[in-house]
């Protein structure tokens, strides 16, 4: 098409835009100016459920207009006859309203006006609703049945393994390569070095982390090999300074420990990364261990020990971190593995127990999916609500 | 101050960049500035953002509304578990008393521990399961019964692959030989879907370099 | 050696030379790519191109430095646009740490189109409360900002003297990295009815999306590519469309390596067997 | 006792607290889940001090003994101290640090914007870097790894839709479908792993933290 065409042809596109937007404007006011504007219908008002109280929910079905609205005005009053007062607005398309900041045991009546600029059309009243609390979360009944199943199964599994049962557990391919390392590290006269991840102690993979440290510091005691922890978090920079320590006790060894190895760097992220960088190129330590909840300086951390020919393990629950530690590191504890080995390397029947019953666990889910995908094929939902 | 601001922020960036080459006076010198200047950044950042808000202005806020030290301390009392059980943190840097710092720490431990049990089962498992359960056979779509019945065997056979209690021998072998090879896949995926915003990122600071700094292009 | 079998072991300080170069050279070279331009980016084009010189345009920074790679470039683009067309612009934002970054953009624009600072443009500054702040907003901007980022009366500024609340306003542009988006179109287009386009990272487009559709929004700017179609619109490339094929440049390198890596790797294996 | 037991009970307690909080919505319990979290940023506030003291002790040590690269510990200091000194007067100042405009901002925007900036885009290289060592079709699990790699790479720009334009559909599939599988698989597995370790260490199985 010629320059001129375009130009033609774009001026001939701008001239029905304008045609269609006049129709819109004119439907539009015939539509407000009628009073044809449609209010919402089916009003609802009832208390939230399993909530603390002090809130009602209003729900109701929207507008056949609802395209052409602004929103919609939640209206609330103490009487039915009004006055009513705004208690919020949402958005077009939307069905529902929490109305919280209530007092319980209050009555209270609800309107919603369906709005457009400088009007809006009113739905019949609703309620009366009563606020109140709820000592139990009903619609989380599946979650605490859920836990206490898992709680019983495990129970049950130390029980037993308490009373001398035989349990088995496979390898795991990267806990061998722990001594391994430790070894190559020792016979390089090299230190061992710890990264225990970005997270503070209340993440559960921290502590499994820490777990992991207390076993690998205790084969560099027997080895006699430095390990350094550098740390993003006081609090796991104190804990990992006692876990060494009593591994070192255990070894007989309590005076080759050195509360200086383990240190406090900075809380940010990039700066951990480039102190942690640092301390691999001069210390040059034989083996790193990545343990422990990561982000995006997973990959930082990891080609820089590859670079300086340190043997790497790494372990991890960050799902976004996993593909990174997988092709920069010698071997990688993926996701469960890592807290299977914090309790497979402390070779104890009870932590042994729980290994046990999360099998069990994931067996029930495995044929729980199974006969879920098979009723779904039949348009049966009877384990997908279990869920819920 | 801001071309004096822009000077020092190029001499750090590059600085920062020449580690790729190996390390040298100038990385060493960017990552211990790095390092201190973060460490005290993050002490006034807490200070200004938690402790300053949740521990002090409410004391102060109630001071100002009742116009009263003591409704002030009465009425934030519960404040003081936290203050109290921060500063025996404190008390870690004297190894007499140290062992009293294991009590915050158990309490910190507790609650994530606490969280986790039910955050694991709301957040993770139960959406994860539901999500799985789609139907094995769409009417007229082959595509979305392939997809499916795809996602179906490859999510029994990654969790498969978790399974400890046995050697992966037999059918569980196979089952989690599939597992570990679906799992191949979305790790080469998320790698490779990653690899444009760390681009990003770099043309960001090259930019820098280039507009910013050494004004060579708009 | 064979040479072929020296591919499978690169240092790998040849591989950052060749990041470094295919990315810096499109900038450098100020490479021109086309990039097709999508409708959602154009409408937001055509809604700042369609306001009468001197209307008030106000941009809210909700992002901070750590997406600023893609968020910046939208800034910028926006900004020329609003500033070619002699539009007014009022500068704020709901990210404690944002504001700088986005002042950055703001000045560079401004100096480099000559712009004055209280007749073209003002900077509000940051004030906590994100939906607290919107919703003030609408009955008198000086409620929340008395004065501007630095403390100078409002009143005391050309540009703002008769702007006092969203009716003054005729378009937000949000330059986005989380859920604040979601804010401004809950409390203040469904509350005022003012119209706003967001620039959002490209990981939040697709959520972004459905405002769009329902017309809640009138445009939407997705990541670098959303930036590098504007900066095409307003004919002024920069980082957004230099970074395109720099991008492709990047992916295409890699892939590379990985050929040449794997090409050594089967040579070295065939000479062993 | 007092070393063991009673951060063990406490351990237990809080953590009982936490899950009986999410089931009872109803006043005071359903509440003291967002007060207990408040309680735990102040008290991890404080354990910064912790950090601060371990890393001047630190390199206040490297000084005294002229260890090696003493130089860059006075740097550290420095920068230490220069953030703190910003900080503070900035709060007086200004009334927060974190006020536009305030010297410690100028800080933030100069010193500390760049810095994380740039050692977050070494990312660039170091993926470019992963990418050609560990992509090797030596197994076929490798071989898998490679070529889902490429293709979501080719799939991600314009440049593979030139080359053929279904790598940005068979790329978005990959995503959905077999990524999404094993993901969850992963997920499923960690729930598990996390449910059964939180467990443990309520019930004081697993004391590793308290050594």
């Amino acid at each position: 098409m010629t320059e001129d065409g375009e130009t033609r042809k774009r001026r001939v596109d701008q001239g029905l835009r304008r045609v269609l937007l006049v129709f819109a404007w004119l439907a539009l006011l015939a539509s407000t100016s009628s009073a044809a504007l449609a209010p919402p219908e089916i009003i609802k008002a009832f208390d939230t459920p399993n909530d603390a109280g002090g809130s009602n929910t209003i729900t109701w079905k929207a507008s056949p207009q609802d395209s052409l609205l602004l929103g919609y005005s939640v209206k609330r009053s103490a009487k039915l006859e009004g006055p009513f007062e705004e208690a919020g607005v949402v958005l077009k398309g939307q069905e529902e309203f929490q109305d919280a900041g209530l007092t319980d045991r209050q009555t209270y009546y609800y309107r919603v006006d369906a709005r457009v600029l400088g009007d809006s059309a009113s739905s019949a009243v609703a309620g009366p609703a009563v606020p109140s609390a709820q000592w139990f979360n009903l619609g989380r009944v599946n979650i605490l049945a859920f836990i206490m199943l898992f709680a019983g199964v495990v129970l049950w599994y130390i029980a037993r393994a308490k009373k001398g049962a035989k349990l088995f557990i496979r390898r795991i391919a990267g806990l061998d390569a722990v001594e391994e390392a430790v070894g190559r590290s020792t016979e390089m006269g090299r230190p061992l070095m710890f990264i225990p991840g970005l997270l503070s102690i209340d993440d559960v993979t921290t502590l499994a982390a820490l777990t992991i440290l207390g076993r690998v510091a205790r084969k560099a005691a027997e080895y006699d090999t430095p390990v350094l922890v550098p740390c993003t978090d006081p609090l796991v920079m104190t804990t990992a300074q006692e876990i060494v320590k009593q591994s070192y006790s255990e070894a007989g060894r309590p005076d080759a420990y050195r509360e200086g190895n383990i240190s406090y760097l900075t809380y940010d992220q990039f700066g951990y990364a480039a102190g942690c960088d640092g301390m691999m190129l001069r210390e040059k330590p034989g083996a790193v261990f990545l343990q422990g909840y990561f982000y995006a300086e997973s990959l930082i951390l990891a080609e820089t020990g590859h670079s300086i020919g340190a043997i790497q393990i790494a372990g991890t629950t960050a799902v976004d971190q996993l593909p990174f530690f997988v092709t920069a590191c010698d071997y990688t504890l993926i996701g469960e593995e890592m807290y299977a080995a914090s309790s497979y390397l402390t070779r104890e029947p009870i932590m042994l127990g729980t290994l046990k019953g999360e099998d069990l666990i994931k067996l029930l889910i495995v044929l729980a999916l199974t006969v879920g995908v098979l009723l779904e094929t039949f348009g049966k939902h009877w384990i997908q609500a279990l869920f819920q | 101050m801001t071309v004096v601001g822009i000077w020092i922020a190029a001499f750090l960036t590059l600085a920062i960049f020449s580690f790729l080459y190996k390390d040298n006076p100038f990385y060493k010198l960017a990552e211990h500035l790095y390092v201190g200047v973060s460490a005290g950044y993050y002490v006034i950042y807490v200070w200004s953002t938690d402790i300053r808000p949740l521990l002090f202005n409410p004391f102060v806020q109630t001071h100002a509304q009742t116009g009263s030290w003591g409704a002030s301390l009465s009425q934030n009392a519960a404040l003081f578990i936290p203050a109290v059980l921060g500063i025996v943190m404190l008390l870690r840097a004297f190894p007499k008393i140290a062992w009293v710092s294991r009590w915050p720490i158990s309490f910190m431990v507790g609650i994530g521990a606490g969280l986790a049990i039910t955050a694991d089962v709301q957040g993770y498992l139960f959406p994860q399961v539901q999500a799985t359960l789609v139907p094995l056979w769409v009417r007229g779509s082959l595509f979305t019964t392939f997809n499916n019945v795809l996602l179906f065997v490859g999510v029994v056979g990654s969790v498969g692959y978790f399974y400890f209690s046995r050697e992966h021998k037999g059918f569980l072998g196979g089952l989690s030989k599939i597992g570990i090879l679906f799992i191949m896949v979305a790790f080469g995926a998320s790698f490779g879907y990653t690899v444009m915003a760390r681009i990003s990122l770099l043309i960001g600071r090259i930019h820098f370099l280039f507009a910013d700094w050494l004004h060579l292009i708009r | 050696m064979n040479w072929l079998a020296r591919l499978e072991k690169i240092d790998r300080r040849w591989i950052f030379l060749g990041v470094a170069l295919v990315v810096a050279a499109p900038l450098l070279l100020g490479l021109k790519t086309r990039v097709d331009i999508t409708p959602p980016v154009k409408n937001t084009f055509e809604a700042i191109d369609g306001l009468p010189a001197g209307s008030v345009v106000m941009v809210s920074i909700d992002y901070d430095a750590s997406t600023m790679p893609e968020n910046q470039p939208m800034l910028l683009a926006v900004l020329r646009h609003a500033f070619r067309k002699n539009l007014k612009v009022i500068l704020m934002g709901h990210w404690p740490l944002g504001l700088p970054v986005g002042t950055l953009g703001l000045d560079q624009v401004a100096r480099e189109m000559h712009k004055t600072y209280g007749t073209d443009y003002v900077n509000l500054g940051f004030r906590p409360g994100t939906a607290a702040v919107m919703v003030n907003l609408g009955t008198e901007i000086r409620n929340v900002f008395p004065s501007d980022y630095k403390g100078v009366p409002l009143d005391s500024l050309e540009m703002v003297k008769n702007v006092h609340n969203y009716n003054d306003i005729r378009l937000l542009v949000g330059i986005e990295a989380g859920d604040t988006y979601e804010f401004w179109i809950i409390y203040v287009q469904a509350r005022f009815g003012l119209k706003m386009a967001m620039g959002t990272t490209a990981v939040m487009a697709p959520t972004a999306y459905k405002y769009l559709q329902s017309g809640q929004l009138i445009g939407l700017i997705g990541g670098l590519k959303g930036a590098a179609e504007y900066e095409t619109l307003v004919n002024h490339p920069g980082i957004g469309l230099a970074g395109m094929p720099a991008q492709s440049a990047g992916h295409l390198l890699i892939i590379l390596f990985i050929i040449l890596g794997n090409i050594g790797y089967f040579l070295s294996r065939r000479k062993k067997a | 006792m007092m070393k063991r037991e009673i951060p063990l009970l406490i351990t237990f307690l809080t953590g009982l607290l936490m899950v009986v909080q999410f089931f009872v919505p109803h006043r005071p319990i359903g509440q003291i889940g967002t007060g207990v979290l408040s309680w735990y940023t102040i008290i991890a506030g404080f354990t910064l001090l912790l950090g601060i003291d371990s890393l001047v002790g630190m390199h206040l040590k490297k000084l005294q003994r002229k260890q090696s690269g003493w130089g860059y510990s006075i740097m550290l200091i420095l920068g230490l101290l220069l953030a703190l000194g910003l900080g503070i007067f900035s709060e007086i100042k200004y009334g927060s640090a974190l006020a536009f405009g305030s010297p410690f901002m100028y800080l933030y925007t100069y010193m500390m914007v760049p810095l994380q900036a740039t050692m977050f885009s070494l990312l660039a290289f170091f993926i470019a870097s992963a990418a050609y060592r560990a992509f090797r079709a030596r197994t076929l699990e490798a071989s898998l790894l490679l070529v889902a790699a490429m293709i979501v790479m080719l799939g991600r720009v314009p440049l593979g839709a030139a080359i053929w334009g279904k790598f940005p559909i068979l790329a978005e599939w990959i995503m959905t479908v077999p990524n999404a599988a094993a993901t969850r698989g992963i997920l499923i597995g960690v729930a598990l792993g996390g449910l059964a370790m939180s467990l443990r260490i309520l019930l004081g199985i697993e004391r590793t933290y308290l050594s």
